[in-house]
This record gives C-alpha cells, structure tokens and sequence, in this order.
C-alpha cells in the first residue's frame, strides 16, 4: 500500500508551535509512506490540487492529512481523494491544530506530538477498506399523526405539493382543541370560523387519506421505508353507508349516561354522537360503554330509524397496513388535570383551589365552552352552579405552570395570552362585572400580543393582581380568593363568583407510549425531543420523523401552524431524491462467528439489529445470527463493544483499525 | 384477641398537663380496642416549637432524644397524638435521614447513635393501624346525632412529602374515621387552616381571631361540635371560646372534643371516663330515652 | 433416586424429551460423572446426590447435543438434570438467546448441598464454598422437582471474607498477588470448556485478525486473558464455580468471579439467571445508574 | 530511560460527538494542557471496548481516560447509558485486581466544555505523574523474558558441558 | 431609607443557606406563601419580602421585622410553595439569626415565652406549665392575664402545682450546654 502523508502549516496557525517540515520529513520514514510533503494551506485549492497530482502520479492508495479537526475540513480532504479517483474514505486526518499546536506551546514537545499523532492515522488508514455510500429508495407518502391544526396544516401542505398523505386522527373528527375554542388572540376572530374551512378541504382532497377514529399501532423501518400499522377502531356505523342525517342522534334513548368530553364535561351526550356538529367527517360514533344494546342486546332504536341500514353492531377493530416514506408528529397537548398529581405520588395537586370540589372553579377550556356561542351555555356566561350570570371573575395563572411542587418546572406559554383574552371576552359581555387576574409575569412576546394584554387592562379595565393565589373556599354561594399583591404588599382577598384556573399544558395521553411506538426520544415531561434545540427543531433525532406543533412544547396556534409547514417542508426535502444516501459508517456483522446472543440487540439504541435464520439445505434453521440493517443503523458501534465474540465491526472503526492506533502510540 | 397491636406512647408534655384528657381518652380507647401501647423511657419535651424557631441544633438535639429513646427500647411503632409533637419528632428523624452532617452533629450532642428504625405515628394512623374493621366492630353506641367538622390543624399533615399521611389540602382520613361510629362528617372550609398554636399565650389577640374564624366556619356549615386531634388546637379552640364570648359576645360555642373521646363515646364510654367534664365548653349526648 | 429414574424413562417412553442429560456413578458411590440418556432403559444409570458437581448447563450449547434434540426436522424439547445452581445457567442461556424455555425441559431437586471434592462426606468442612452463599436452594424455574430440603451444614462464607480483606491491601499488593496467581496459568482454556456462559463460536482468545489477546503463556498474556475473560462474565457469571474447579493450576477465579457478583449485587441489585422476566444487566440502562466515578 | 526523564503517556479514548468537539473548544480557546495525552476518535462512548484499555496499557500507556457526552446528550440517546453499566464493572475488576482506579478515568465533557475538558486531562496526567511509570503491567512481560533468558542459558550450560 | 449594599452580604444569606439546607434563590418572589399566611395581618412585613430583604442583602430590614416572630410555624406557606421553598424553616433560621446578631426583637412578649418555655425544659425535661406561665407572666408583667382560668384549671388537674423531673434531666441539660457552646465556638 502506498500512503502519502501531506502536513498542513495552516499559514502560522500550526506552523508556529509544530516544526511542520520535521513532521513530514518523519513521516516519510513510517512504514507505507512513499511522499510526504508541507505546505502552507493544504486546503486552499493549490494544496488540494497537490493531493490530487501525488494521488495521480505517485499512484497513492490512501493518504493522510495532518491539519486541523476533522470536523472541520474531514470533508473537503475526502472529496479531493475521490476527484483524484481513491475511495474517499481512504482518507484519514491527523489534527495537528486544534489537539496540538493551539494547546501546547513547547515547540519540541508538540512536534514530537504531532509526529506521533500522524503515525497513529498513518496506521489506522493503512487498515481502512474502500467504502461505498449506501443508497435507500424513498416512499413517497407521508404519515401525519394527529388532526388538529398543526396536523391539517401539514397534511394540507405535503398533499398541495402532490405527495400522498395518511392522516390518522384518534378522535372521531379532526379538529383538536382548536375546535374547542371561542375567539382566539390577539385577533379575536372566531375559531370556528377559520379553521372549519381546513377540515372540509382535509376531508376533500383526493391525496389526502382521512383515517378517524384511529391509532398508530406499530411502525417498523426506517427513512424512506417505514411500514406502520394503524388501529381503526370500530365505530359501529358502515361508514360508506351513512350520510350524516343525525337522525340516531335525536333518537338516541340515552341521554344522560356520558360526558360530552367535547363539552369538556358540562354537557351529555347520547350513545350515538358526533363529537360536535362541524364534525369531519360528519359520521356518528357509537360508545359501547353506554350503549343499551351491548348491556343487554335490546334498545336498537338507531337501526329503526337509520333509512340507509349503516348501524353494525358487530363492527370489529381493523388494522391497517401503510407504505410510508416520512412521518409527522402533531399529537399535541392535554390540560393538567389539576385533581390529581401527575404521578402517582400520595399528594393530590391544588386541593387548595377546589378544582372538583367546587362547580364553579373551571379550567381554561371549559371557560372556551362557556365563552362559545356554540357551547352548553350558547355564548352566555352562565357559571355551571346555579346558571347564575357570574358577576365577579377570578382568573389564576400559572396553575400546575412554573411550579416544581405540584405541576411542572417550565412555563406553558400560552396562558398569558389566553387569559388576556378570557377576561376581555368575559367583560365584553358582561359590562358591569369584575375581571381580576392573578399572575405572577406576563409573558406577551409575539406580534399584537403585548398590546393585547395592555388592551385588556387599559380598555376593558380588567384588574392585574401580581401575586399566586394561595387558597379558594366557599362561603354564602362566593368564593374567596385569597391572594398576595406582592406590589403593593398587601393581602387581597377578593369574592367571586367563578374562578377559572389556567392549567398547565402537558404533553399528550400516552405521548411517552407512542414515541416508543414510533421510536422517537422524549423529555422527562413526555414532549418528544427535536434533533437540535437551535438548528434542528422540527426534526426528531430519528430519521425521517418530523414534529409539528404542541407535542414538542407548548405553543400556540401561529406557532403550531409555522412548525406544520415547516415539517411538511422537511418531508419534501426527503422525497426531492428517489434514493437516500447514507455515510457508509455502519456495523457489520460476521454471520459465521456471530454467536447469536443477541446483546447487540439489546443496546442498539434504534432497533437497527434484526434476527436472521441460517439455514441448512434442508431448510432446517440451524442458528439465529444478528444482521444490522442498514436504513436504521447510525453508526455509534455500541454494539461493537458489546459484543462478546467481537463478531461485529463499525465499518471506518474497526477494531483492527483502532488496535493499530494503540499500537502506534 | 389475636392480632394485637403493640406500639409505643410518646405522650408529650401537654398530655400531663391541660390536655390530662387526651391521654385519659387515648389510654382507654386503646386497651380497648386491645391495643397495647408502652410509653417511651423518661421521654422529654420535644422542644415544641419555642426550639425550632430559636436554634434548630437545640429542637433536632431534643427531639431526637427521645427517637434514640424509643430506639434503645426496641420499639419499632410509636404514636406522638400530639400533632405539634408528631412534626416534631419526624421532621428531625427526616432531616437527620438526609443529612449526615447533621446526623453526626446531633449524635455527638447526644452522645449515641441514630440508627432511626422507629416509625413515627399520627393518632389517626394510629386508628389506621388498628383497623377500621376492628374500631367499627368495637361500636356499642351510633353517635348519629353528632355533625361533626374534623379539624386537622396544620401539623397533622405537614410537611406532606414527610408525612406522607392523606392529602395535604383536602384530607379526608379523620371523616373516614368518624363515620365508622355513626356521626356525620360536614363539608367545611377550614379543615387545615391555622389556629395560632404557640401564639396562645403571648399573642392571646391572634389566636382569638383564628379560631373565632374556624369556629364560626363550621358552625355555618352545619357541625354541632368539633373534633380535634391535637392539644394546642384544642386549647385554642376550646379553652379559649371564653375570651372569643367576651370579644364578641354573639359568639356560638361549639364543643370540641379530641378524637379519641368521639371514639371512646362510641365505644360506650362515658363522658367523665373519656375526661369530657374537663373541657371548658361543656358536652353531653343526648340520654337516651329508652 | 428411583422416582428420578422413573419420571425420566416415561418421558423419554412418551417422547416429551428427546435427551436427558444427568449424572451416573463414576466408579465410587461418591463420585459422578455426566450422562446423556436416549433411551428409556438407560434412565436407569441416572443418580443425584451430593457428588453431582458439573454444571451440566454447558452442554446443552453444544452442537452435539442440540443435534439430539432435532429428530425428523422438528425440535424436540432437551431434559437436563440441574441443581437449582445450575438452573440459573440454563435461565441465563434462555436469555441469551441460546435456548428456548420450551426447548429444555428442566428436572431439578431442592438441593442440600454439593461437596468441594469427591470422596468426601458433606459436612461444614467439606461443602462447597458457593453452597455457603446459596440464595436459592429451590429451583427457580423447573419442569420437575423432586427432593426435600435438609439443614445445610454451616459454615463461614470464607470467600467473602477473603475478598473484604483485599479491601485493606494496597493496589501493588492487589496486584501482585494476582500477578503471581495468573503466572501459574498454562492457557488450557479449561476454565472456558467448562464454563456454561462460554458458548461463543469462537473466542475472542482465539481471533487472529486482530490479535485480541496475546496468546503465549507469559506474564502479560495470562493477564490479558484472565483480565477478559473475568470481565466477559461480569453480571454473566452465575456463580457454578466449575472454571476453578477446572482449572488444573489452581487459580482461584471464584475470587474474581464472585467479587464481580457482589459488585453487581451491590451497585445494581442484579443476580444474573434468577428471573427471565427482568432485562440482563449488560444490555439494559437505568438513566440512574450510579456514576460518581466519572468526573 | 532514567526515572527523571520519566513522561507520563496518557491515551484517551473519546467519543466524536461530544468529547473530541470539547476539545476541539479547547483548542480554538487556546487552552493549555499537557501533551502527555493522545487521542483516539471513536463515534460513541458506547463502543469503547475495555480490550482497547487493556490493549493500551499492554502498549505501554501509564494511564488511560475515557470520555463521552453526558447522560442525556448522546448522540445515539443511549450509548452513553450502556458504556456507564460496562464501566462501572470493569473499572472495580481493575481495581480489585490491583490497577490504580488513577490509571483509568472516565469522564463527561460535552462539546461546549473545553475548560472542562482541559480540566480533566490536566487531572487524570497530574494523577498518573504522582503514581508514576506503570511498571507492575510493563514488567509483566519482561519477567517472561527474563525466565525465557534463563531457560536460555541453562540450556546453553547444559551444552557446553555435554560438549 | 439608608441606601443598601451588600457587601458583607452574603453570609447571612450563607448562614441561612446552612441552616435550612436550602438557597434563597429559589424563591421566585410569587406571593403564595403572604396570600395563604393565616397571621398575616398581623405582620408589619409580608413572609415573602423577607425572602426578598435577604435575596438582596436587606438584612437589617429583614433581621428586625416582627414577621418572622409572629409566623406561627403552620407550615401552610412550605406546604403550597411552588418552588418547594420551605419558607418556615426559612422564618425559623431568620429568629435564629436575630437572636444570634442581638437585633432587637420587635416581639418581646412573644421571644418571653419562647425563653420562659426553653427554660422549663433545659431544668426539667419536659414543659412544667405552672412554672411556665409564672415565669412568663414575671418577664412580661403581664400578671394578670388568664389568672381567671387558671384556678380552675388547678381543680380539673391540668394544672400541677408540682414539676415532673425526668431521670434523664442531666442529659437534655447537656443538650442545652452542647448546642450553646456549638454557638459560641461559631462566632
């Protein structure tokens, strides 16, 4: 093997502290050198066009440039290797600036350094094979989990591109919580109204496929190739049958035996529903939990009455397969449920506050449902006791928000905002009651937004009280807050009439379960973690897995809205090319030592390692010997070292090659 | 009877003195309920809180005397009834659980040991323990006609993430309880709310108010008498109704009994056995007319 | 004895297992020596008592021995004769991927104790140091059970002790000691043979390209060698004692091997092949692994 | 080589995400440290083998360092977390052998703690200085030369009297 | 007000620091604990601007204010805290420190009793009410407080006209003498 060694000066960056001629002039004695030479910049182009001509006219095989961090110019030395027409990654760099000559002053000690360091890659590139990129085929369909508005958005936008999409939705209808709303801010325009128009054009879009009703059960594969299997659950009306007439509905005996969860529980709903009448699609759900039918086989009012025969009783779970290139998540976020802890720890959280206790003291979005004119109340503002017109409102921030003890360390974010609005909404309608908010800081950063707060305060005269809220009990039919304004330094004490509590946004039911599902990584709170907290936000650290919206973080609905386009951005970056390419630094295994003990499957950190049988002519399977797929593997040789027969190798690191590293030394 | 329980007694220092009762009751109640309770070697005061609010080493010293105590007698259960000596006793075994530095300064001071293997009860943990099955089958007497409001103070509960005993806010442990001999709990606000404990004596103003507002919160949530388990708040509660009558004379008094005396009525005790005729608001039930 | 014999005939009569692998008498009473069984009348040369030391575990890797259980292209389970010691070798192969539990069929016996030595009578003196420590002498998994659970002879856990006292020797100390015991080494991978958990196709002592482990029986190699392979077992090990009792030279690997078990024990309250339900400790992470080691 | 001319020689074997980026810091901060220390790049804590540890002291290293990202920044989400199970036995079979716990080190240095990182290996070649040339595992080898030299000369005695 | 540096500043938020193994950094300065704080309104100071008087090296503001003296120890303000900030043990290391600088305490009677209590104990083991209420009363002068309760509290037995010494007297009067001197040995 033929081995050029070049030595970078770096203009006086290494040339200062490293004797650059004397490392070269070392190099040519090491086994396998034949040309070494230094020059001031190795990597302007007159020092690549001078790799290049060695290469040629010296016949090298690999080389070795001793410069700065790979990280740095890895890339460039490589690209010039394969201009020159050697495999790229027959090229090793020995970092003489950043590990040498910038942290040693000693001109004898870091030359000596320098010497050694590039006799230790001399060794190592000695033992590098030729490696080739390796090459996936891209599907092109996207899957997009979850149908609230950062899901549409995205949906929308990848189908408009011309690509197809899967939409899976786990509720009846798409819309998420948006669809819960009344006005949103800072515009106040009507929920509702902006955002039915996107679920109708979801539903009618001929690229876009519209799974309701419906959960991601499995994904297997990796980017570009994933197969996922998707749950459809029964929903006992032959969808291809119904028209959405409602007339079950209306007909629909049970009345008072479930929550309207739509209605965040201060409504019912019968067993036969849409979740609310905008629904997309507009095809009723029948709840089996409540349903007389399936208690005691009688009732079956809704067959009588259904003209196009589309009850099914017997309707069972369907799971569906789907060919899928690139994935979305846009699951979203819940409310804390404030009556209980999020652990299961003894304490309950906010018994302080009565949430549960007391009818009256509601969360953020059961006040949306009092506010909207389509909600139980119809836009009156009617408190869930008595109906009684409230006269005095409290609204607390921060509940479960920036608090260690009973919620959660970071800040939801949105709850600012939307109390503002709340309180505007509120005193809009209610012109001579009192709107009080307990806060501890505004946080309004975003266009129009801190001028929607001041609105609040300077038009609608709504008072700010900065203080947490330590306790709220009953007292005649009121309730007494009790508060600090720690501006003024005095106690306040205020009697409501309702309480509306701004809890927390948590990560999703089931958030932490589905990213193992789909094998993304997620933080302690169960919002799945982006690739990079600056650079890569949308990505998730898996590969061809994008997020959108709240179920990275909190956020709100422009910010949703921008991160779905962004992610659908993303996914045709990935369907630009029919064909992936991958760096070739992937473990391998030798199938005829591999023992088949299988550790390597268990520390591979993305499920890259998979069975396969070895055969005898008979067919009989004699062993089971791991093999590393190559779409999934990222390199990190974990399994490597876990091994215990050393039966797979990190192409690029191998143990040979490291081996004759140390022994370099 | 089989399964019986044995604990030790840490009485504390009101219980021989104004809370003479509470000791009365307890001690009663337990052997009836055949349970067997061994008092802690030539214990001494938990240090209360005049300790801890001057010189934490002092409070912890003290306190922890009495765990090395109970230690050395190889007790391994031990109720506190008192709640203020309860806090006391298990905030000093907790610090000196996380603390090694603390935990050698105190035994130095205290020349032994901690090895910490006493599990310290509450009086209503104490009833836990026993078991509601065994205290509702003890029952001779439906005490029907009381409307009781469960007052728990504030050191029965807390620190909640030391105490670990029901929820810190809204507890309900107490109410479970007293439904097991017949009387009815009330909804109410002030179940955890503060009544000036050691304020009593120097700060007589104070505490007056307080309790005027406990009292009267349950008063207009429908009780008929209160039920404590702690001595402090019994004195502030109880004793003190006087000085509220005399502040405001159109006070409504409401007797307050400990819990082991509500229990001890059940059990078929009578007033004078349980140490009623000591309180300063006067209690009686209703004699059957049978 | 003869219930073993007896169960072990019907089931080979009634094909459930197509091998059984056991003990029989090796020239004394005192004495055993491991037996593959085919046929029913063969079961009659099975005993188990206190003389039975081999980990028999180790066979059931072997190609030789899987190929009995491959009769006309379907698979056949494998009868073992294990002591509950020896079942938790057979777990960690399960788990390992080498076995499937359906595959073996497990017979063992509440155990009173192995000997150290044949020849012996088991009393406090004689018993084997690893049945002094002996945390389950109930199988944890079986197919069947026979046997009745006696006192167990007591005695010091002089092993344990043993390696507490190292506690007190300089590193140097340490380290010439075991210096000295690997010397006496002579690379006859009999430790390896007899080891249940050495089931490698080809051992990493044994790879040429690279050279993992210098292979000439001097100072360095021995140590390089005895150094892997004790921490090849770590958290593998399941503590049979058979590598030191095979050992022709006397190195006390049990010293090693158990230390490496009470640093698993201790750090991770890990104990490998007593549950197949918990994850193997090598392969498996707790975010909350101990660490203050690392800087 | 005289003990005075002693020089500690260090091998670390670090991880290319976090640790060798550190200290690439380091060196774009011009940070000092001793040049004791050679680098070998690996992709990920996790696939540090103990053999390469072992390796390097049988090539002469006095001391070795091992260095990853901190537990939660792995590059792979978890090679970290598995390396930390897989060092925390072998560094007590080390130890309990009798291999200084100073000769190996582990360490987190993540990509922005290029002081850390210059720290850290300031520490581990000061501590290997104190302990001194790592002569019990240099010396392994040449006993066996010396016995070999023996036999040698034994065998060279034998015939010279056999003629 | 004098303008305020805080120079030799940090100690005393140190020394608190020590005592209640807890940072006063913590504290976010929400108002939780003075909304909750049942004695409140009879504070001069509200609980949460003590943390802030120390937060900035306001300690003589903080040192001197009635409110750590009349916190009566509930613990409703730690048990609500979302920062886990354990504000009565902060109150505790506060009345600590003030007695420790000799700051003139605005609550005498309140410091009275807490001493006439100590007292009883570091003599007999246990609190010896009688003994107690005279010493305070004699401290105070406020003698006649209460005396209407007090005979018939003699007659019901609450009362005991006589101490009860524990055997173990000797040694939780070691406690008193050790932890003193730990003080002393500090300054």
């Amino acid at each position: 093997m033929k081995i050029g060694v070049f030595i970078c000066h770096c203009g006086e960056n290494i040339g200062r502290t490293v004797d650059c001629p004397r490392v070269s002039k070392a190099a040519e004695w090491f086994p396998g050198v034949v040309h070494s030479v230094d020059y001031k910049y190795m990597c302007s182009d007159p020092g690549q066009n001078m790799i290049k001509d060695a290469i040629r006219e010296k016949g090298l095989d690999a080389i070795v440039v001793g410069s700065c961090s790979p990280h740095m110019h890895e890339k460039t030395f490589r690209k010039a290797a394969l201009d020159a027409g050697i495999n790229p990654f027959l090229c090793e760099m020995a970092n003489l600036r950043e590990h040498v000559s910038w942290v040693h002053d000693d001109i004898e000690e870091a030359t000596q350094k320098a010497i050694d360091l590039t006799r230790m890659a001399v060794e190592k590139v000695k033992r590098n094979q030729p490696l080739a990129t390796i090459k996936v085929p891209v599907t092109k369909r996207t899957l997009v989990i979850g149908g609230g508005i950062a899901g549409i958005q995205a949906a929308l936008d990848v189908a408009n591109a011309g690509y197809e999409v899967v939409l899976v939705e786990k509720e009846p209808s798409i819309g998420g919580h948006m669809s819960q709303l009344s006005e949103t801010f800072p515009t106040l325009d009507c929920s509702q109204c902006i955002l039915t128009p996107r679920m109708v054009e979801v539903y009618q879009h001929p690229k876009i496929k519209l799974m309701t009703y419906s959960e991601v059960e499995k994904v297997e594969g990796f980017i570009g190739n994933f197969h996922v299997t998707i749950r459809q659950k029964a929903r006992h009306i032959d969808a291809s049958k119904c028209t959405g007439c409602g007339l079950c509905i209306t007909k629909c005996p049970i009345r008072k035996k479930a929550f309207n969860s739509f209605e965040e529980g201060m409504a019912y709903r019968p067993a036969v529903y849409v979740p609310f009448p905008q629904a997309v699609p507009n095809i009723p759900v029948i709840d089996e939990t409540v349903c007389t039918y399936y208690k005691n086989g009688k009732c079956g009012v809704c067959v009588k009455v259904c003209g196009r025969e589309a009850i099914m009783f017997d309707q069972q779970d369907k799971l569906v397969t789907e060919e899928i290139g690139a994935i979305i998540m846009a699951t979203g976020y819940k409310l804390y449920d404030i009556s209980k802890k999020p652990d299961d720890s003894f304490i309950k959280g906010y018994g302080e506050y009565g949430y549960g206790k007391y009818k009256d003291v509601i969360d953020g979005l059961q006040f949306e449902r009092i506010a909207s004119a389509s909600g139980p109340t119809s836009g009156e503002f009617k408190r869930p006791s008595d109906g009684k017109e409230p006269k005095k409102v409290v609204f607390i921030q921060c509940v479960g928000s920036r608090d260690d003890s009973k919620g959660f360390s970071y800040c939801s974010k949105i709850c600012c905002m939307y109390t503002a609005k709340h309180a505007m909404l509120y005193k809009h309608k209610v012109h001579d009651g009192e709107a009080y908010v307990f806060y501890m800081d505004i946080r309004s950063g975003g266009k129009m937004y801190e001028e929607f707060v001041r609105r609040a305060i300077e038009e609608d005269g709504v008072k700010y009280v900065r203080g947490r809220v330590s306790k709220v009990y009953e007292q005649n039919g009121k309730y007494i807050v009790k508060g600090e304004d720690t501006i003024a330094g005095m106690p306040v004490e205020i009697e409501a009439d309702m309480v509306v509590l701004a809890t927390a946004m948590i990560a999703q039911e089931n958030a932490s379960t589905l990213a193992q599902t789909v094998g993304i990584p997620y933080d302690k709170y169960g919002f799945f973690n982006e690739a990079h907290p600056k650079l890569r936000p949308i990505e998730s650290t898996t590969g061809g897995i994008f997020l959108a919206g709240a179920c990275q973080s909190p956020k709100d609905i422009p910010e949703s809205v921008a991160m779905a386009s962004a992610a659908a951005a993303k996914t045709m970056v990935l369907f630009g090319s029919d064909m992936l390419e991958r760096e070739p630094v992937v473990a391998r295994v030798n199938e005829l030592l591999c023992g088949g003990c299988f550790y390597c499957r268990k520390v591979c950190p993305y499920s890259a390692i998979e069975v396969r049988e070895i055969k005898d002519r008979n067919g009989v399977v004699i062993k089971e010997v791991a093999y590393v797929n190559d779409g999934l593997c990222q390199g990190c040789g974990t399994c490597t070292a876990t091994c215990p027969s050393k039966s797979v190798e990190l192409m690029g690191f191998t143990n040979e090659q490291i081996f004759a590293q140390i022994a370099a030394l | 009877m089989e399964n019986n329980l044995k604990a030790g007694y840490f009485p504390g220092c009101s219980q021989t003195g104004t809370a003479r009762e509470y000791d009365l009751s307890l001690r009663s109640v337990a052997e009836k309920l055949g349970t067997e309770l061994t008092d802690v070697d030539d214990w001494n005061c938990c240090g209360a809180t005049s300790a801890h609010v001057t010189n934490h080493t002092l409070a912890n010293a003290l306190a922890m005397r009495n765990i090395v105590q109970a230690e050395k007698q190889g007790l391994t259960e031990m109720v506190a009834p008192c709640a203020a000596c309860y806090n006391r006793l298990i905030v000093s075994q907790h610090e000196t659980q996380i603390h090694p530095e603390l935990k050698k300064e105190i035994e130095a001071i205290l020349d032994s040991k901690i090895e910490n293997p006493v599990q310290v009860m509450n009086i209503v943990e104490l009833f836990t323990k026993i078991g509601a099955d065994k205290v509702k089958q003890a029952v001779v007497k439906d005490l029907k006609e009381l409307n009781a409001a469960c007052y728990y103070g504030c050191l029965l509960l807390r620190p909640s993430d030391i105490t670990h005993f029901d929820d810190a806010e809204q507890p309900t442990s107490m109410e479970e309880l007293i439904k097991l001999t017949g009387a009815k709990p009330v909804e109410w606000n002030f179940k955890v709310e503060c009544c000036g404990a050691a304020h009593s004596i120097a700060r007589k103003d104070i505490v007056v108010d307080l309790s005027k507002k406990i009292l009267d919160d349950a008063v207009a949530h429908g009780a008929n008498v209160m039920v404590v388990a702690c001595p402090m708040c019994h004195t502030n509660l109880d004793m003190r109704q006087k000085a509220i009558k005399k502040e405001y004379p159109e006070h409504k008094e409401i007797p307050v009994l400990y819990l082991t005396e509500l229990i001890g009525l059940a059990l078929g005790m009578d007033e004078k056995e349980l140490g009623i005729n000591l309180h300063t608001v006067k209690f009686e039930l209703k004699k059957e007319t049978a | 004895m003869d219930e073993l014999r007896n169960h072990v005939k019907e089931m080979l009569a009634n094909g459930t297992v197509a091998a059984v692998i056991g003990y029989k008498e090796a020239g004394s009473p005192m004495r055993t020596k491991p037996v593959i069984i085919t046929a029913p009348e063969e079961a009659i040369l099975l005993v188990f008592n206190e003389y039975c030391l081999n980990n028999l575990a180790v066979y059931l890797t072997k190609a030789r021995v899987k190929n009995l259980a491959r009769v006309n292209g379907t698979i056949k389970k494998l009868g073992i004769v294990a002591k509950p010691c020896d079942v938790h070798a057979v777990i960690a192969l399960i788990q390992e991927s080498q076995l499937k539990r359906e595959d073996v069929y497990i017979i063992s016996f509440n155990c009173n104790g192995v000997v150290k030595d044949y020849g012996e009578t088991l009393t406090g003196e004689t018993i084997a140091s690893k049945c002094l420590h002996c945390d389950a002498r109930q199988p944890l998994y079986h197919d069947k059970v026979f046997g009745e659970l006696k006192d167990l002879p007591a005695s010091p856990d002089e092993e344990l002790a043993k390696i507490k006292s190292f506690d007190d020797m300089t590193s140097q100390e340490r380290f010439e000691y075991f210096k000295n015991e690997f010397d006496k080494c002579i690379k006859c991978y009999a430790c390896r043979a007899a080891c249940p958990m050495c089931y490698c196709t080809q051992c990493i002592t044994d790879k040429t390209i690279p050279r993992w482990v210098e292979s000439s029986a001097h100072g360095r190699g021995n140590f390089s060698w005895n150094l892997i392979r004790a921490f090849h077992l770590s958290a593998r090990c399941v503590g049979c004692g058979e590598c030191e009792r095979a050992c022709p030279m006397d190195i006390p690997l049990s010293l090693i091997n158990r230390k490496m078990l009470e640093v698993a024990k201790n750090d991770f309250a890990y104990l490998s092949g007593r549950n197949l339900e918990t994850p193997t400790l090598v392969g498996s992470f707790d975010v909350k692994d101990k660490e203050e080691f690392i800087l | 080589m005289t003990e005075e001319k002693w020089e500690p020689k260090v091998v670390a074997f670090v991880c290319n995400w976090c640790t060798y980026t550190g200290a690439d810091l380091a060196g774009t901060s011009r940070l000092k440290y001793p040049a004791n220390m050679k680098m070998i790049r690996v992709m990920c804590s996790g696939g540090i083998d103990p053999v390469f540890i072992i390796k390097a002291f049988e090539r002469g290293a006095d001391g070795v360092l091992i260095s990853g990202c901190h537990p939660g920044d792995c590059h792979y989400n978890a090679g970290n977390f598995h390396a930390r199970r897989r060092w925390t036995m072998f560094h007590q079979l080390l130890e309990y052998l009798g291999i200084d716990k100073n000769r190996l080190q582990f360490s987190w240095v993540s990509a922005s703690e290029g002081k850390k990182f210059v720290d850290v290996v300031s520490k581990v070649v000061n501590d290997v200085r104190e302990l001194g040339p790592f002569k019990g595992y240099k010396e392994l080898n040449s006993e066996f030369t010396a016995v070999v030299n023996g036999l040698k000369q034994e065998v060279n005695k034998a015939e010279a009297v056999n003629g | 007000m004098t303008t305020h540096t805080s120079t030799h500043a940090s100690t005393i938020a140190d020394e608190i620091a020590e005592k209640t193994f807890q940072d006063v950094s913590l504290c976010y300065q929400c108002g939780k604990c003075s909304a909750g704080c049942p004695v409140r309104y009879y504070m001069d100071v509200a609980p949460n601007k003590i943390v802030r008087f120390i937060q900035l090296g306001f300690y003589e503001e903080a040192l001197k204010s009635s409110t750590p003296w009349l916190c009566a120890g509930c613990q409703t303000c730690s048990t609500r805290c979302p920062q886990e900030f354990d504000l009565a043990k902060f109150m505790d290391a506060v009345r600590e420190l003030a007695l420790e600088k000799g700051v003139k305490v605005k609550e005498q009677d309140i410091l009275k009793f807490h001493k006439a209590f100590l007292h009883q104990i570091e003599n007999f083991g246990r609190a010896y009410e009688v003994g107690l209420v005279a010493e305070y009363k004699l401290k105070t002068m406020h003698l006649f407080d209460d005396v209407d309760s007090a005979p018939g509290m003699i007659m019901k037995g609450k009362l005991k006209l006589l101490p009860h010494v524990i055997k173990g007297r000797k040694a939780v009067k070691d406690i008193f003498i050790k932890t003193a001197e730990k003080k002393q040995t500090k300054k």
